[in-house]
């Protein structure tokens, strides 16, 4: 098995906050996950933890990488799209980048 | 120049054609086109209660290699269920290249984590013979 | 299921010192449910004798089911359709599996065709056309010829995945 | 409100008058601690993927539930590197997999087996100049031992399997197109 192979993560698109037509909410973020097209395959992942992983440019504990941590709310919509809360609001700057959704907490 | 003009090889909608249901609660399931109701949907039945005798959008429905020809158009449901048994049709549908291929993703994805390994295990085997054995032709036409 | 539903409602005047035993009228109407079905009747019978729904009653209200919900047939129906300009008769054919869903093709295609709503369509006459030789329109003459069959080409294939190695063939 | 100040010298007033009755019982509480449900998935000796920390991706053994949600696993160490130790059941993944555990004794392994020796307090000059010097504390033998124990056991199980011992030798991974959610463990 080669070295990079060791993802045990689902990748997720953040779309955009939950919003209305002229609202934006960005306590809610709206999260597409890989390979999941309906709200009944959504359920698998409620509660699940999210993590948006990113480069910043002063080091913090030695690293130059941070983490915002979530975790998903609910399924939203018709076409397998989750809610997420994380616990500082993801930056609108991270529209359209890819979101880590944890395997735990596991319920299988 | 001359050249020859071939019929589309295309499945018809057509009295008596097999049909895979798509969608719906009788998704996964066969049927056969008893009525064409109009170009967009038809009247199916089966022999047995497992799809019940309804219109149905094409657009919901794949159609298969298999026709009941034969069937008169109308045919209710006990007369399908004759023609379906004289014919076979489970048995041919159970033959055709896309029932298997149906059965074998569906196996495929009823597999647990420890037969997923196995599969992985046997695929590289596979994978070593055959480089094994391209090796050898290479090396006695080179 | 179609959303209409065939009704038969009878109803009458209220009984009076001069008039104790009032006409009957009854009426097969199409509708969502079976309050459309009465305030539809009084709608009608309005129009056509003298008796309001203040001095009337309902006397019954069943609904009609089809004989054979399985069976493909042909119908015409006749309907008063007022458009934009005027008031026109028309007279259409459909194939579908009872009278009901018939009328709600009916519905359907006169929104699609003349954008007319519910309220500018009376249905006149619905009836089951028997024999092929009967059938006017060239559009549902089609749909008879022996042996039908044709091919359902240009099919997109669904997939689920956002990009595909290879544009999708429908041939 | 006129209360009773001390600074003023005045009497002091209660605030509520006394009740007739004797003092009320205090509430009882009515929770009861239960103790912790496991899902169904979870059998001793089923095969289990940790999700989380240092071992994530490893199939392990399940031994048996200990207090509080908690797991008995082994690697065992000899196949994969993973000794005995705990896990969250939300941190794995039951497999459908079960390896046969007998002969294999873990009794006495419990919550305060694992528990961590306690260590002398170090003054705050000490943790201030001397506290990121990590030592690596060499395993006890007293461990060692008990893992070879179990793993000895368990060994001759796996090893009756084919297979079994290079499934759980692997590690687990998710790769382009493969979906958790529809996934059978």
């Amino acid at each position: 098995m080669p070295e990079s192979n060791h993802r045990l993560y689902v990748k997720a698109r953040h779309l955009s906050y939950q919003r209305g037509k002229r609202n934006t909410n960005p306590n809610t973020s709206l999260v597409q996950i890989e390979g999941v097209a309906s709200p009944n395959e959504a359920t698998f992942y409620c509660g699940k933890r999210v993590a948006f992983v990113y480069r910043a440019k002063s080091e913090k504990q030695g690293s130059k990488i941070r983490v915002i941590w979530g975790k998903v709310t609910r399924p939203h919509g018709n076409s397998g799209i989750v809610r997420a809360k994380f616990r500082k609001n993801l930056p609108p700057a991270s529209f359209g980048a890819t979101l880590r959704v944890m395997l735990y907490p596991s319920n299988v | 120049m001359s050249c020859e003009v071939k019929t589309s090889q295309w499945r018809l909608v057509e009295v008596g054609r097999i049909v895979l249901i798509n969608d719906g609660p009788s998704k996964g399931k066969t049927a056969v086109i008893v009525e064409i109701i109009d170009h967009k949907r038809v009247l199916i039945d089966s022999p047995d209660a497992s799809v019940p005798r309804q219109s149905f959008p094409l657009a919901h429905v794949s159609l298969t290699s298999i026709v009941l020809k034969s069937l008169p158009r109308g045919a209710r449901t006990g007369v399908v269920a004759k023609f379906w048994e004289k014919e076979g049709i489970a048995e041919k549908w159970e033959k055709s290249a896309l029932a298997k291929r149906i059965a074998s993703s569906e196996k495929r994805w009823a597999l647990n984590d420890f037969d997923r390994f196995k599969v992985m295990v046997l695929k590289k085997q596979r994978r070593y013979e055959v480089k094994k054995a391209l090796a050898k032709t290479a090396k006695a036409s080179a | 299921m179609g959303r209409l539903h065939e009704y038969q409602v009878i109803g009458r005047k209220l009984p009076s010192e001069a008039e104790p035993t009032p006409k009957l009228y009854r009426m097969r109407l199409f509708a969502n449910n079976t309050v459309v079905a009465k305030s539809r009747f009084w709608y009608f019978l309005k129009k056509l004798r003298k008796v309001k729904k203040s001095a009337g009653e309902i006397v019954s209200l069943n609904e009609i089911h089809e004989k054979h919900p399985t069976k493909v047939k042909n119908f015409g129906i006749w309907i008063r359709y007022d458009s934009r300009s005027g008031t026109h008769n028309m007279y259409k054919e459909y194939r579908e599996m009872s009278r009901a869903e018939a009328v709600d093709a009916l519905y359907q295609d006169m929104a699609a065709r003349h954008r007319a709503r519910f309220r500018s369509i009376h249905v006149l006459k619905v009836t089951e056309i028997e024999k092929t030789a009967d059938i006017r329109r060239p559009y549902i003459k089609q749909l008879l010829t022996k042996n039908l069959k044709f091919p359902l080409p240009h099919r997109v294939p669904r997939t689920k995945k956002v990009f595909a190695a290879r544009r999708p063939s429908t041939f | 409100m006129p209360a009773a100040n001390k600074s003023t010298g005045k009497r002091e007033v209660a605030k509520w008058y006394p009740s007739s009755q004797e003092d009320p019982e205090p509430k009882k509480v009515r929770k009861s601690i239960r103790p912790t449900k496991l899902r169904p998935s979870l059998k001793p000796g089923a095969v289990l993927i940790i999700l989380a920390g240092r071992f994530r991706g490893k199939r392990v053994v399940y031994l048996k539930p200990l207090s509080g949600g908690v797991l008995l696993v082994t690697g065992p160490f000899k196949i994969n590197g993973v000794p005995l130790r705990r896990v969250n059941a939300r941190y794995v993944i039951a497999t459908s997999t079960v390896v046969d555990l007998t002969d294999v004794n873990v009794d006495k392994f419990d919550d305060k087996y694992f528990a961590r020796e306690k260590e002398a307090k170090k003054s705050k000059e000490e943790k201030l100049f001397k506290g990121d010097k990590v030592t690596k504390k060499p395993t006890p033998e007293v461990r060692k031992a008990d893992q070879k124990e179990v793993d000895a056991a368990l060994l001759k199980n796996i090893k009756n399997v084919r297979h079994l011992p290079d499934y759980i030798a692997s590690s687990f991974s998710l790769s382009k197109g493969d979906r958790p959610h529809l996934m059978q463990f």
